[in-house]
C-alpha cells in the first residue's frame, strides 16, 4: 500500500504539525499502559517438543543483546560508565551499540521523559524489529522522579512504551543497571517461540 | 557551471549517536554542505525554574544539580553563593577551599568527557573515549570518596559544604594528581599530531574574536578564539585570588584550538588544586544554617567559570521560605547561538565535529 | 571611559537621555521609550560589548525584564531593568545590538508571553506549539504541587 | 591430499566432484572465518580500549559470534513501507555474492584452488566493484536519507581508489610475468612486500577503502550517518549485510596476503596454515588501524585517493617496468635496498607536497 504524504516544507507548517502529534499523544497516554506479563503464564503448560529449541534460541537471544539508547538526561553518564572499561557490559555481548533500532534488541531508556520528547521514543520503539525488551533505567523514567509534577515531563516511560525491567536509582550505579540486565536475561530465558508473538 | 542540484531537509533527529543528549537539527542540505540549520530545543525542558518556585531553598540544591549534570558540584556553587548574598551568611574558610577543590575535580571530569566525545565524532571507535573515561572513572571515585554518590553529589550548602573531607582523600588525591599529568602528555602525544585528526580539526568551525563576544559565547568557546576572559581571574569568586595560574587561550578560534584550550584548562586545575592542597586551612567545614532559611526580600545574581562557560544564578526573594524566581543563566544554551554562524556553509561530517567542540550538555541547554 | 559604579554611571546617562532613568541599589531602572536608544548608546560609546543575561520576572501588576550586560575592558558591568505592562507585552529587542540576546529573548517570549518586536524569528523555543498558556507566568498553575503547599 | 586433486583433474566427470568439494569448502572457509573474524575483533578492539571482550558466551566468549547470527537470524524481517520492494530484497546479495566469487581464485595451498583463471588479477578488480554497487543499491532501496547519504559516498570512495588499487596491482603482474594468480604466488620466494613496498602502501591503503574500514569508514559512520547503509535492515538481510561487512575483511586480508606476502608459501608448516596465520596478521592490522585512527571527510579521503595514491602508484608502475627492461637480472641485494629507499623518499616527498597543500586538503 502507497502512503501519500503531502510535502511539508516550511518549519512553522512541520512545527504545528509536531505540536498536534504531541497534544494528542499527551491526550491519549494519561494512565501507564501494563507491563508484559505474557512470559508468566508461559511456565504452566510448556510444550516438550519446543524446550530445547526455546532453549537455544533463549540464549542466543539473552547472550548477544543488542542495546539501542533512548537516553535524555543524566543516566545516560551511567550506562556509559557501565559499557566503559571498568563495568563492561561489552562481557555480556552488549556492546554493539546499534545507532539504529531496526538491528536492536533492548531499548534502554533512562532521563527525563517529556512530552514534547515521547513521540520519538514511541517511534523509535515501533521501529524496532520484534523480540524486543526495554528496560526504564532511573527514576525519572520508571515515575518522573523529582520532576514527576512538571508541566512538560511525562511521569514514567510506561505511559508510552511497555516498560520490562525497572533499574530504580538517580543515577542507579552501574552495578544496579548491570543487576537489572541480569533480571532481563533471566526473563528472556523463560520466554517460548510457541507463543513468541507478544501481546503489546 | 554549477549542478542543479535539488536540497533536501535531513534531521540530524533527538537521537542521533553525536547531539551530546536530546538535540535536534533541521538541517537543509545540498548534497554534504549545510545550506540552513534550524536548531530544536525543548526535548529535556523540564520546567526546572517553574520548580524551583515551588520548593524551599534547600530542596532546591539537588535540582540545580540536575542542571549540567556532567558538571554538577559546579551547578550548586552560584546557587548557593547566591542565598548566600541574601541572606549574609559568612563562609569559613576551610569550606571556601573544600568547595575549590572539589570544583576544580569536576572541570577535569567534564572536560575528560568533552574531549572524549570529540574524539568518538571524529570516528576513533570509542577508544580515546573508553582511556578518557577511565580516568573520569578515577575522579569519580574521589568525588565518591567524599560524597557517596557517583554523577550528581549534592554536595554545597548554605554557609559551606555538606561533609568534609575523610582521613584517606587528601593522600588519594595526591596520588591522582601526580599520575594525571602523564596521562594528558599520553593524550596529547596520541592525538595532537595525528595527522588525520590535524585535517579534520584544524581550520574548522573558526570562530572571530568580535562575533564570539558579540554572541555572549563563554568558557572554552570563547578563549578559544582569543579572547582572555575567565571569571577565576577576571572577576575572582570564592578564594581563587590566592592561586595563581594562567588562562590558556586560542589564536585562530577553530576546533583544534577548543581542544587544545580543554586539555590546557585541565593542567591548569591540576594545578590549582595542588596550591590549594597546600592552602588548605583548618576548621569547620559549614556555618550551622536554619533548615527553612528565609533571605530578605530583594535580589541578587553571582556567577561562577563553569567548564561549559559562565554559569550565573539570579535569585529574586519575598522573605517567604521559597524563591518568588529563580533563573540559570545556562552557558551552553547561549553558546548555541552561534550554530547558524558556525555550521551554515560546512559538510556535514564537519558539522558533527564543530558541534561537538562546542560542547554542550542537554540538561543545561533546555533547563 | 571606565564608569566605576552605577551612581556615576546613571547620572552620564541623565545627562544624555533626560530623566527616564532611575536606579535602584545595582540596577539601573529605564523606561520603554528610552531603552533602545540607552542600549545603542551603552554598546557603541561605552564600550559593553558582552550582554551575559537576559530574563525576566512576573510581579503579580507588572513584567519586569532584567538585562546584565558587562564590558571586558574595564571589567565593569551594568543591570538594566525595564517595566512592562500585564496586558500586551510588547518591548524592543536588542537582537541587531548584540547577537547573543535571541535564543534568550525567545526564551523569555516563550515562557512569559512577552512579545520583542523587530525580533528575527520569534517563535516557542522551548515548549511545542500547541501549548496553552506561558508556563512561568504566576497565573499559571501546575494542578499537583500548587494545591499542595 | 592436494596431488589427490590434481590427479582428479583430467576426466570431465571428476571436473564436476573437484568443483564441488572446492565450492564447499570455499563456503565452509569464509562462514567459519568470518565467525572467528567477528569474536577477534570484538575482543582485540576490547583489549586496545583497556577492557575486557565478550567472555560471558562460553569459553572466552568464543560462542559470542554464533549467538548474533543465531539471534539475527531469528529477527523479525521488516521492509519499509515506502522502501523499493525487490531492490530492497535484492541488494544484500548483491553486496554478498562477489566476495565469494573472489575467494574462488585465490589459491590457498599448492594445488587447491576453485579455478586457475590466468586473468586472475582482472577478474578480482572487476567483481570487487558489483560488491560495492550491491551496498549502494542497499543503501538506495531503504528510502533513508542517513542511508543515502551512505550510499553516495560508497560510489565515490570505490571509483576513486579502484584505480590506484588496479595500477599497484599491474606493477605486480609485470614483475612476475602473468596474471594468474598461481604464478605470482609461484614467483613469490621473496615476499613482494619486500621486492615492491610502495606498491604494497598504495594497495593497503586502496583495499582499506574497498573494505570500508578505518580511516576511510565514511559508508557506515555511525557517528554521522547513525548506521550508513544498514540503517533500515534487520532480521536476515541484515545478517549478510553484517556478513558482508566481515567476508569483505577476510577477502581484504586474503587479497593482501597472495599478493603482497607471499600467499601459502612458508618454510615448515602446510600451505594453508600459512595462508591463515598471513590472514590473521593482516586482519590483526586493519583492527589496529580501526581501533587507533579517526575517520577521514569523504572530499579528503577522495584528494587523498586522487592526489596522493595515483601519483605513487604509477611511480611504482614506472619504476617496476624501468627495472625489468633494463636491469631485469640485477641481484636482489641491490636491487631491494635501492628501491625501498626510493620508495620511502618518494613517500616522504609526496606527503610535504600535501601538507603544504594542507590548505587544498583542508579546503
Amino acid at each position: 500500500m502507497e502512503i501519500e504524504r503531502e510535502p511539508l516544507t516550511s518549519s512553522t507548517e512541520i512545527e504545528n504539525h509536531e505540536g498536534a502529534i504531541i497534544e494528542d499523544l499527551r491526550a491519549s497516554s494519561q494512565n501507564p499502559l501494563s507491563d508484559p506479563t505474557e512470559w508468566l503464564e508461559k511456565t504452566i503448560e510448556r510444550n516438550i517438543l519446543l524446550t530445547t529449541v526455546d532453549a537455544a534460541i533463549n540464549w542466543a537471544r539473552k547472550t548477544s543483546l543488542w542495546p539501542v539508547t533512548a537516553f535524555t538526561a543524566c543516566c545516560t553518564f551511567e550506562f556509559i560508565g557501565a559499557s566503559s572499561s571498568r563495568f563492561d557490559i561489552a562481557r555480556f555481548g552488549m556492546e554493539v551499540l546499534r545507532a539504529s533500532p531496526r538491528q536492536a534488541d533492548l531499548l534502554v531508556c533512562g532521563g527525563t521523559l517529556t512530552w514534547k520528547m515521547a513521540p520519538q521514543i514511541k517511534r523509535l520503539y515501533e521501529q524496532m524489529a520484534e523480540p524486543k525488551w526495554v528496560i526504564a533505567m532511573g527514576a525519572c523514567a520508571i515515575s518522573g522522579g523529582i520532576f514527576h509534577d512538571s508541566y512538560s515531563v511525562v511521569p514514567g516511560y510506561n505511559h508510552i512504551v511497555p516498560v520490562d525491567v525497572y533499574v530504580p536509582g538517580c543515577p542507579p550505579r552501574p552495578e544496579t543497571l548491570l543487576a537489572g540486565i541480569e533480571n532481563l536475561r533471566r526473563k528472556i530465558a523463560q520466554n517460548s517461540i510457541k507463543k513468541s508473538g507478544t501481546k503489546r | 557551471m554549477t549542478l542543479a542540484t535539488e536540497q533536501f531537509i535531513l534531521n540530524i533527529g533527538p537521537l542521533h549517536p553525536s547531539t551530546h543528549g536530546v538535540f535536534r537539527m533541521r538541517v537543509t542540505m545540498d548534497g554534504e554542505t549545510i545550506q540552513d540549520v534550524e536548531p530544536v530545543f525543548g526535548y529535556l525542558h523540564r520546567g526546572l525554574e517553574k520548580l524551583c518556585e515551588s520548593h524551599t531553598y534547600k530542596q532546591n540544591i539537588p535540582i540545580t544539580d540536575r542542571l549540567d549534570y556532567v558538571s554538577a558540584i559546579n551547578n550548586n556553587w552560584p546557587y548557593v553563593m547566591a542565598v548566600e548574598k541574601l541572606a549574609e551568611i559568612q563562609v569559613p574558610l576551610r569550606a571556601e577551599y573544600l568547595r575549590v577543590i572539589m570544583g576544580e575535580l569536576q572541570r577535569i571530569a567534564s572536560h575528560l568527557l568533552a574531549v572524549g566525545s570529540l574524539m568518538n565524532d571524529m570516528g576513533v571507535f570509542y577508544t580515546a573515549f573508553m582511556y578518557m573515561f577511565r580516568e573520569r572513572e578515577k575522579i569519580i571515585d574521589l568525588l565518591e570518596m567524599v560524597t557517596g554518590q557517583r554523577l550528581l553529589y549534592n554536595y554545597m550548602r548554605f554557609g559551606g559544604v555538606s561533609m568534609d573531607f575523610p582521613a584517606e582523600f587528601i593522600p588519594a588525591l595526591k596520588r591522582f594528581l601526580n599520575i594525571m599529568p602523564s596521562y594528558l602528555d599520553e593524550y596529547d602525544s596520541m592525538m595532537a599530531d595525528n595527522e588525520i585528526l590535524l585535517s579534520r580539526t584544524k581550520g574548522i568551525g573558526i570562530l572571530t574574536p568580535e562575533m564570539a563576544v558579540n554572541s555572549s559565547a563563554s568558557g572554552p568557546l570563547l578563549r578559544g578564539s582569543g579572547v582572555k576572559w575567565d571569571l577565576r581571574k577576571d572577576a575572582p569568586y570564592s578564594v581563587y585570588d590566592r592561586f595563581d595560574f594562567d588562562i590558556p587561550t586560542g589564536n585562530n578560534g577553530d576546533c583544534y584550538d577548543r581542544y587544545r584550550v580543554r586539555m590546557e584548562e585541565m593542567r591548569q586545575s591540576i594545578r590549582i588544586i595542588n596550591q590549594a592542597i597546600e592552602q588548605l586551612p583548618s576548621g569547620k567545614e559549614k556555618v550551622m544554617v536554619p533548615l527553612r532559611i528565609r533571605p530578605p526580600k530583594g535580589e541578587t545574581y553571582s556567577q561562577i567559570e563553569a567548564p561549559r562557560g559562565i554559569l550565573g544564578c539570579y535569585i529574586v526573594s519575598d522573605g517567604s521560605t521559597k524563591p518568588y524566581r529563580c533563573h540559570f543563566r545556562a552557558p551552553a544554551f547561549i553558546n548555541l547561538t552561534l550554530l547558524q554562524e558556525l555550521l551554515i556553509g560546512q559538510k556535514l561530517a564537519d558539522a558533527i565535529i564543530i558541534f561537538g567542540s562546542i560542547d554542550l550538555s542537554m540538561g543545561e541547554v533546555d533547563r | 571611559m571606565n564608569i566605576a559604579d552605577n551612581q556615576e554611571l546613571s547620572s552620564h546617562l541623565r545627562t544624555h537621555f533626560g530623566e527616564g532613568i532611575i536606579v535602584h541599589g545595582e540596577y539601573v531602572e529605564i523606561t520603554i521609550g528610552k531603552f533602545e536608544r540607552v542600549a545603542k548608546y551603552l554598546k557603541e560609546s561605552l564600550g559593553y560589548e558582552f550582554l551575559s543575561m537576559i530574563t525576566a520576572i512576573d510581579y503579580i501588576d507588572y513584567f519586569e525584564l532584567v538585562y546584565r550586560i558587562e564590558a571586558f575592558q574595564n571589567k565593569a558591568t551594568v543591570q538594566l531593568k525595564l517595566k512592562c505592562e500585564k496586558v500586551k507585552p510588547v518591548v524592543p529587542s536588542l537582537s541587531h545590538l548584540w547577537y547573543g540576546a535571541r535564543l534568550q529573548e525567545r526564551e523569555v517570549y516563550d515562557l512569559f508571553g512577552i512579545e520583542f518586536s523587530n525580533h528575527p524569528n520569534l517563535k516557542r523555543i522551548v515548549l511545542w506549539e500547541g501549548f496553552q498558556g506561558y508556563p512561568l507566568r504566576k497565573d499559571f498553575k501546575v494542578k499537583s504541587y500548587d494545591a499542595g503547599n | 591430499m592436494n596431488n589427490w586433486l590434481i590427479s582428479l583433474d583430467n576426466s570431465v566427470g571428476n571436473f564436476w566432484l573437484q568443483f564441488l568439494i572446492m565450492a564447499v569448502f570455499i563456503i565452509a572457509f569464509v562462514m567459519s572465518s568470518v565467525i572467528m573474524f567477528i569474536w577477534t575483533e570484538r575482543r582485540v578492539i576490547a583489549r586496545f580500549q583497556a577492557r575486557l571482550g565478550p567472555n560471558r558466551a562460553g569459553p572466552f566468549g568464543l560462542f559470542q559470534a554464533i549467538a548474533d547470527t543465531v539471534k539475527i537470524l531469528t529477527k523479525e524481517d521488516i521492509i519499509p513501507s515506502l522502501a523499493d520492494r525487490v531492490l530492497f530484497w535484492t541488494a544484500p546479495a548483491i553486496a554478498f555474492i562477489p566476495t565469494l566469487m573472489i575467494m574462488a581464485t585465490i589459491p590457498f595451498m599448492n594445488g587447491f584452488q576453485m579455478v586457475d583463471l590466468n586473468v586472475g588479477v582482472l577478474f578480482i578488480s572487476a567483481v570487487s566493484a558489483i560488491s560495492a554497487i550491491g551496498i549502494f543499491l542497499s543503501g538506495v532501496a531503504g528510502n533513508n536519507k542517513y542511508s543515502l547519504i551512505g550510499a553516495m559516498r560508497e560510489i565515490a570512495q570505490l571509483i576513486s581508489f579502484e584505480i590506484p588499487m588496479v595500477l599497484s596491482l599491474a606493477s605486480l603482474v609485470i614483475a612476475c610475468g602473468s596474471m594468474s594468480l598461481t604464478q605470482i604466488v609461484a614467483a613469490q620466494n621473496v615476499p613482494n612486500i619486500i621486492l615492491q613496498p610502495l606498491g604494497f602502501v598504495v594497495f593497503m591503503v586502496a583495499i582499506l577503502a574497498e573494505i570500508n574500514r578505518t580511516p576511510f569508514d565514511l559508508v557506515e559512520a555511525d557517528s554521522e550517518l547513525t548506521c550508513g547503509f544498514n540503517t533500515e535492515y534487520s532480521g536476515m538481510k541484515f545478517a549478510l549485510l553484517y556478513l558482508t561487512e566481515y567476508s569483505e575483511a577476510v577477502v581484504g586480508a586474503a587479497l593482501i596476503t597472495t599478493f603482497f606476502l607471499g600467499g601459502w608459501r612458508g618454510p615448515f608448516l602446510p600451505g594453508i596454515m600459512w595462508f591463515v596465520v598471513k590472514m590473521i596478521a593482516s586482519f590483526m592490522f586493519i583492527l589496529w588501524l580501526r581501533s587507533t585512527l579517526p575517520r577521514l571527510r569523504i572530499d579528503q579521503s577522495m584528494h587523498l585517493a586522487w592526489k596522493g595514491l595515483l601519483p605513487l602508484a604509477l611511480v611504482n608502475l614506472f619504476v617496476i617496468a624501468l627495472k625489468n627492461v633494463f636491469f631485469p637480472d640485477l641481484s636482489l641485494w641491490i636491487s631491494v635496498p635501492v628501491y625501498i629507499l626510493v620508495s620511502v623518499l618518494v613517500i616522504l616527498l609526496w606527503a610535504g607536497f600535501l601538507r603544504k597543500g594542507r590548505k587544498s586538503l583542508v579546503v
